[in-house]
């Protein structure tokens, strides 16, 4: 991995937490919404350096392809332009907000360190094999094996959820 | 012959079960079904009477367990029978002979009443229960027919149902009577007790060897307990003081019943019981001196009562109970012989007065003698018979009346001789033989003498039938002494062939009973008394007599001026001594009515209502503490409390529920991060 | 056989139940037909019964509940067996004269068989739990049949009925338990008991208290089977009882239920507590003696005719008591006798009280206005006062009908024990007024000027004549002869009076 | 170890898969917008995929992390369709998105 990579990365990883801060704390809902279209695309470059390249892949298509256009849809449906002011949050809670995230994340942080340090740890030299193996195979391979309930389910879970959908916003 | 007076009992009690149940479908209402019982009996008991007069003593018993419960400590039985001796052989022919006439008489008397067939049926169930009574051997039996008897004349007095004084007269006489054999059945218990057994033979053979001396009931020496109970039982049913008052209300019967019932047989049974119960009594030495007394007291009193009588059968009534007075005072003095041949002589001549009054009254249709007079020649045959009668109850001589009266006012006299101390007893004996004279002569002559005080009564009076006035005839002839002595009844005279059949009949029976042999000290003194007695009696009757004549038949001293003279005495006679308005008024209506009424509120209000249903509200009360404390402590406290403060729980916790999304999260947040941290911190 | 006696009544109920509703005749046949067949086993019973032996017989033993070794465990004995044949005979009469009843037939004879099966236990079971377990059965039926057919206020006699001997009972159920407890191997036979009388000489401590045991038993048991006897100070349930219940029932709660109290004395307490009972000889003499006096005095002061002879049953079951308090063999055998002879006249005179109420509906001597409730019967219905008659004389004890045996063997036996002999004196007062207030009830009912009221009154109908028959050739028969029924009990009176003597 | 090795190490990912869900987190409880809470938790569910795939990668996870990853997605796209439907039919109800006022179930 070269440096210019781990480069790309951290920015990545900065995007990521610049939009999801605009995500909780723009006053405008449709600001929020798009920072939260790059917010996705932050995680899903993560997840190729992570050698996750498929799930990234996924990634991109479901969340920022569908459901990011599908916040705006409802945005848009769901206020007028012109009568309904954009904004949003609440001003008295945002010291307890920040204070709030400024205590948990470092405690949650270390606690998930030790969970980490505490699992069993792979070989460096198989890190860098495992990131570069194709992935995509062993996925098939394992939705059809090992995982072929759950993939079963949530084939039904879609259904159900694309039928309900439907069900709920469709006009009397 | 034991079995003959079995047969002797036992064809009344076939003809009354034939009246009861068929009497109203048999021709004449069965009328002869009772006749034929009754005349059968007769037939039979003549023989028995024929053996005593030709061999002079007559004995026969027949015994059988009634009654046997095994009882390992000993065997408790009760032995019944039959038992004839001299005196049962002269009673059973009296009672029949006498039943037989009055039977006959009442077909004509009762001729055309309603429930006639009832009428025999009681009367022959009458007769056996007076023939069973004679008969039986042991006091048990007895009293099984003394009570039957008490019966029959409850049914009899009260045969016109519908007349409520002779209802009332019939439950008086019940009662009385009842309550004197209430004392009868305690002595049988007593002598179950003291002997065992209640038949006289062993009685006498047991008090004849002294066996019961030693024994107490209820803290008495045992015989005189019994002598007691016994006299009880006497006073009881031969309507002696003060048991007396049944006897005149009786008569509200029909004659015959009043003739039969109430003057020859029932009656005469007290004395039969005294007479064979006579061994207790004389051992006892105590109760016999309060028989004589009883009976003289009665001879007196009734006598007194007797003379202001105007309903002519309550006359004969009184004049009853004062005969039984005689005969009671005969037993008391200790010559029960004499008061034996009393009673037979007084059951025919009674009887006869009875059915001659009878006779008047079928005719004249009234029993107040002011409303009779001069019936001497509309209704001859029953006047001689009245006559004779009349003058053989006032103890004139050739009459049986005097025979049988003297002997036992000679007792009467050598027992006053001897024991001087009850003078009285004699005295009041001689003074009621004076007033018999003077109030039977009195009945005589306001009812045949003289002019008829009601001429529409005088002018319908006729001669009876022949059914009627044979009885009559019978019994008159009956009252003359040729059959009990010599034909002037005074032994002395007599001597030539005076009948001696009575004489050796109680030999026969003292020796029976085993007496202890009379004390024979000076034997002057029974010699003496007799022939005192013989004219004292004829004195008294004669003076008796003439008095009655000169006030009722000669007129010279008019009866209204006697009654203003002697108007205090009178008027305590008229209202008999005040005894019925004691027993009625006092003793009945206040005092036994008065403390039911008194028990039964008792029982109703203090038991019923505060024993018993106290508790009822003693629990209501309880109820309602328990209820009040159930419903207010565990209710009100415990239970809406707990709901009370749920339901604040419920208020406060409910303010969570704000309904915002956010807040469920912060709050489940929250809850997490808790959790988290005590995690971590016990770790 | 005697299991059969007992329980047909039992299945004959069950029938009726399966009856149809509206058929009344047929559910009355049925009851007769239930009532007839224990009777006729009776007559085969008396027949079969051995008059020498004192031991039970007919018995009939199966382990019922082994635990508690509690048998079903029934048999008959001297005692016992005069009482089966009355309650057997009475209750086939009742049937009969239960014709007219006319609402809820069906429910009243079914009732009445469980109410028979009941009495019939109760004498048959000679196990200590299964006598309790008939006692209580037999009050059940009682309470409906006072409370549904009775008269005006019905409610309140059934329920003052029910307590009040559901209170004795609990006293029984005590001693039940504590005969169990201290009973060597734990049981209930009451045989077993008799014979080796285990209390005598136990004590018990109550409350600190140290009592003796027989005592204390005796003590509870004799409240409990006194309320049922009626004795003295228990005995206001009885008028009530008897005036609101319809005929039938009151005649057989005066000819057979009182009957009970007095037989289970005999059974419990004179027979297994011999000792404790003749310390309480005195005090059973006093009460049966107020029991006679007090009911006679009650009795004359009653204007309803139904309470007059409720309280000569009060005083009538005097005498069975005077007679036992006696412990002679004439007094006891007497008492036994009374308590049959009691129930036929009894009876009689119950149901003759239904035959008047069935035609006038009211029975006032004395109105409560003081007018004659009847008067002059005699005239209108001949048979109707002799039968009456022959009840009243029956009941007061005339010699030659069944009354004065009883009695006068109680009085000959009562007399012969010398501290007793006060007692009979006051007690033969009792028969004085017995005849005072039966007389006084016939003169003013039947004779006298006829009451214009009564002028139409039907004589009695030939069911009634039925139905009072047996009774009255009972009362003639054994009033002339008495061993018949006297030889029964004898033998084991003898034997139970060997404990006394 | 400098930024970049961390930024690429196990620490890294999880220090940003943290700060995602936190800040996705306080969206969800302050955004007064129901579609912004619905945009809060696109960003839980994401921080959690990021934690999935670095445990994958650096941990003997193997390819089960980046399955859940995938399951993740496809029920966060479900959701969010289902969200998105309720809300919309609460918009046509009520006339507004905003959560407070959607409190019919308060007490």
């Amino acid at each position: 991995m070269t440096t210019g990579l781990k480069i790309v990365l951290l920015l990545a990883e900065l995007l990521c937490v610049s939009s999801a801060i605009l995500v909780t704390f723009h006053p405008n809902i449709l600001h929020a919404a798009v920072a939260l279209l790059f917010a996705f695309l932050g995680v899903a470059v993560m997840f190729v350096y992570a050698g996750a390249d498929f799930i990234a892949g996924v990634q991109v298509i479901v969340y920022v392809g569908g459901v990011t256009v599908l916040v705006l849809f409802a945005v848009m449906l769901t206020h007028w332009l012109y009568k309904v002011t954009l904004r949003d949050v609440r001003k008295k809670l945002i010291v307890p907000i920040v204070l709030l995230v400024i205590l948990l994340v470092p405690a949650v942080y270390k606690s998930l360190v030790e969970l980490a340090s505490s699992s069993q740890n792979i070989a460096p030299e198989r890190v860098a094999e495992f990131a570069g193996s194709a992935k995509t195979a062993l996925i098939g391979q394992a939705l059809l094996g090992n995982y072929l309930l759950p993939f079963e389910a949530i084939t039904i879970l879609l259904l159900g959820a694309l039928v309900g959908a439907v069900g709920l916003a469709r006009p009397k | 012959m034991a079995q003959t007076c079995l047969w002797i009992v036992c064809l009344p009690i076939l003809a009354f079960v034939i009246q009861v149940f068929f009497g109203k479908r048999l021709p004449r209402q069965g009328d002869w079904v009772s006749l034929a019982a009754i005349g059968f009996s007769l037939l039979l008991a003549i023989p028995i009477f024929g053996r005593l007069l030709s061999e002079g003593h007559v004995f026969d018993t027949l015994s059988f367990s009634w009654l046997s419960l095994p009882q390992t400590a000993g065997a408790f039985q009760i032995i019944i029978g039959v038992l004839v001796n001299n005196f049962t052989a002269i009673m059973l022919m009296m009672v029949t002979l006498c039943a037989g006439l009055i039977h006959l008489f009442s077909v004509g008397y009762m001729h055309g009443e309603d429930r006639y067939h009832l009428f025999f049926a009681y009367i022959s169930l009458f007769s056996a229960a007076m023939l069973g009574l004679v008969v039986s051997d042991n006091l048990l039996t007895f009293f099984i027919f003394w009570e039957l008897m008490g019966l029959c004349s409850y049914l009899l007095i009260g045969f016109y149902y519908k007349k409520p004084e002779a209802i009332a007269a019939s439950l008086k006489a019940f009662m009385t009577t009842r309550i004197g054999d209430v004392g009868l059945f305690l002595g049988l218990c007593g002598l179950y007790a003291v002997f065992g057994t209640s038949q006289f033979e062993s009685i006498y053979a047991a008090v004849a060897s002294g066996a019961a001396e030693s024994k107490t009931l209820l803290g008495m020496p045992a015989l005189t307990f019994i002598g007691f109970m016994v006299l009880m039982g006497a006073i009881g049913k031969s309507a002696q003081f003060p048991l007396h008052v049944w006897l005149p209300d009786a008569m509200e019967g029909p004659t015959p019943v009043s003739a039969l019932i109430h003057a020859a047989t029932m009656v005469a049974a007290g004395v039969f019981l005294l007479i064979r119960m006579f061994p207790v009594l004389e051992a006892s030495h105590t109760v016999l001196v309060y028989v004589a007394y009883v009976g003289a007291v009665t001879a007196f009193l009734a006598a007194l009562l007797a003379i202001v009588q105007v309903d002519i059968k309550k006359v004969l009534a009184y004049s009853t109970i004062s005969q039984l007075g005689y005969m009671v005072m005969g037993v008391g003095v200790g010559a029960f012989a004499a008061a034996f041949l009393h009673l037979i002589t007084h059951a025919c001549f009674k009887a006869c007065l009875f059915l001659c009054s009878g006779s008047v009254i079928h005719s004249v249709h009234t029993q107040d003698m002011r409303e009779m007079g001069g019936l001497k020649s509309k209704m001859p045959w029953t006047f001689a018979c009245m006559l004779i009668a009349t003058l053989s109850i006032s103890g004139l001589p050739f009459f049986s009346g005097f025979v049988s009266k003297d002997r036992v006012l000679a007792g009467a006299l050598a027992y006053g001789m001897e024991h001087t101390g009850h003078w009285l007893i004699p005295l009041l004996g001689f003074a009621a033989a004076g007033i018999t004279a003077f109030y039977m002569f009195r009945l005589i002559y306001m009812t045949f003498f003289g002019s008829a005080r009601d001429e529409h009564k005088h002018h319908h009076a006729h001669e009876q039938p022949i059914v009627m006035v044979l009885p009559l005839v019978v019994l008159a002839t009956l009252s003359f002494a040729v059959w009990f002595s010599g034909p002037t009844g005074v032994d002395a005279f007599d001597q030539v062939f005076s009948v001696h059949w009575y004489e050796h009949a109680v030999a026969g029976v003292e020796k029976e009973m085993a007496l202890p042999a009379p004390v024979e000290h000076h034997e002057g003194i029974h010699h003496v008394a007799h022939s005192l007695a013989l004219i004292f009696s004829l004195v008294l009757a004669g003076a008796g007599i003439f008095f009655s004549s000169l006030v009722y038949l000669k007129g010279w001293i008019s009866p209204v001026k006697l009654k203003s003279f002697f108007s205090p005495i009178h008027t305590l006679l008229w209202n008999k001594y005040y005894f019925d308005h004691l027993y009625i008024n006092i003793i009945i209506q206040k005092g036994l009515l008065g403390w039911n009424r008194f028990l039964a509120a008792f029982d109703d209000w203090v038991i019923d209502r505060i024993l018993v249903d106290g508790w009822s509200r003693i629990v209501l009360f309880i109820k309602s503490i328990v209820g009040l404390f159930d419903d207010l402590v565990i209710d009100r406290m415990l239970v809406d409390g707990s709901a009370g403060m749920t339901a604040m729980g419920g208020w406060a916790v409910r303010r969570i529920q704000t309904g915002k999304v956010q807040h469920y999260l912060i709050a489940s947040l929250a809850a997490l991060g808790f959790g988290l941290f005590y995690l971590i911190g016990m770790r | 056989m005697l299991s059969w006696i007992t329980f047909i009544p039992l299945i004959g109920m069950g029938i009726i139940l399966l009856l149809p509703r509206n058929n009344a005749n047929l559910v009355r046949w049925t009851s007769l037909i239930s009532t007839t067949i224990p009777l006729l086993l009776g007559f085969g019973l008396f027949a079969k019964f051995d008059r020498g032996s004192a031991a039970a017989q007919f018995v009939e033993r199966v382990p019922w509940i082994p635990a508690f070794n509690i048998e079903y465990f029934i048999g008959v004995d001297g005692l016992s067996v005069a009482m089966v044949l009355l309650t057997v005979l009475l209750c086939f009469i009742c049937v009969i004269a239960s014709w007219r009843i006319s609402d809820a037939v069906k429910g009243y004879h079914a009732m009445f068989l469980l109410l028979e099966t009941g009495m019939l236990g109760v004498f048959c079971a000679l196990d200590f739990f299964l006598f309790f377990i008939f006692w209580e059965a037999m009050l059940l039926p009682m309470y409906f049949l006072i409370g549904i057919w009775g008269g005006r206020d019905k409610v309140y006699a059934a329920i003052k009925f029910f307590l009040y001997t559901l209170f004795g009972s609990v006293l029984m159920l005590l001693v039940l338990l504590g005969m169990y407890y201290y009973s060597q191997p734990h049981g209930f036979d009451l045989i077993q008991l008799a014979s080796t009388r285990p209390f005598a000489s136990q004590t018990i401590t109550l409350l600190g208290w140290q009592l003796p045991l027989d005592k204390v038993f005796w003590v509870l048991l004799f409240v409990g089977f006194a309320i049922k006897v009626p004795i003295w100070p228990f005995h206001t349930w009885l008028p009530w009882a008897h005036v609101e219940a319809p005929t039938a029932v009151s005649v057989v709660l005066a000819g057979v239920l009182l009957k009970m109290g007095t037989y289970g004395m005999l059974r419990m307490n004179f027979a297994i507590l011999p000792e404790a009972t003749k310390w309480a000889c005195n005090f059973l003499a006093i009460l049966a003696v107020i029991n006679i006096i007090y009911g006679a005095f009650c009795a004359m002061a009653q204007k309803d005719l139904k309470k007059l002879v409720a309280y000569s049953s009060i005083s009538h079951m005097g005498y069975v008591l005077l007679g036992m308090a006696s412990f002679t063999a004439a007094g006891v055998n007497g008492a036994v006798l009374q308590m049959f002879n009691h129930g036929t006249s009894t009876a009689m005179l119950f149901l003759l009280v239904g035959v008047i109420y069935d035609r006038v509906h009211h029975r006032w001597i004395v109105k409560p206005d003081g007018s004659r409730g009847f008067g002059g019967i005699a005239a209108v219905m001949p048979v109707y006062t002799g039968i009456m008659g022959l009840a009243v004389f029956a009941s007061l004890g005339l010699p030659g009908l069944s009354g004065f045996i009883s009695e006068a063997l109680v009085f000959l036996g009562a007399f012969s024990v010398p501290k007793l002999q006060i007692y009979v004196v006051i007690g033969s007062l009792g028969i004085i007024l017995g005849a005072a207030y039966l007389l006084w009830m016939f003169m003013r009912i039947f004779l006298g000027p006829l009451n214009d009221e009564c002028k139409a009154l039907p004589d009695m109908s030939w069911r009634e004549r039925l139905a009072l028959l047996p009774l009255c050739v009972l009362v003639i028969v054994l009033g002339v002869y008495p061993m018949p029924v006297l030889d029964l009990m004898s033998a084991s009176i003898s034997q139970l009076l060997t404990l006394f003597s | 170890m400098n930024i970049l090795d961390w930024a690429v190490s196990l620490e890294g990912y999880l220090c940003v898969g943290a700060i995602l869900f936190f800040l996705g987190l306080a969206a969800v409880l302050y955004r007064r917008n129901a579609i912004g809470i619905l945009l809060g938790i696109e960003l839980i569910l994401n921080a959690a995929s990021i934690n999935f795939i670095a445990f994958s990668k650096y941990r003997a996870v193997a390819i089960d992390g980046q399955l859940v990853t995938l399951f993740i997605i496809l029920i966060a796209a479900a959701e969010a369709a289902v969200a998105l439907a309720i809300i919309l039919r609460l918009y046509r109800l009520r006339e507004t998105v905003d959560a407070g006022e959607a409190s019919i179930m308060r007490n």
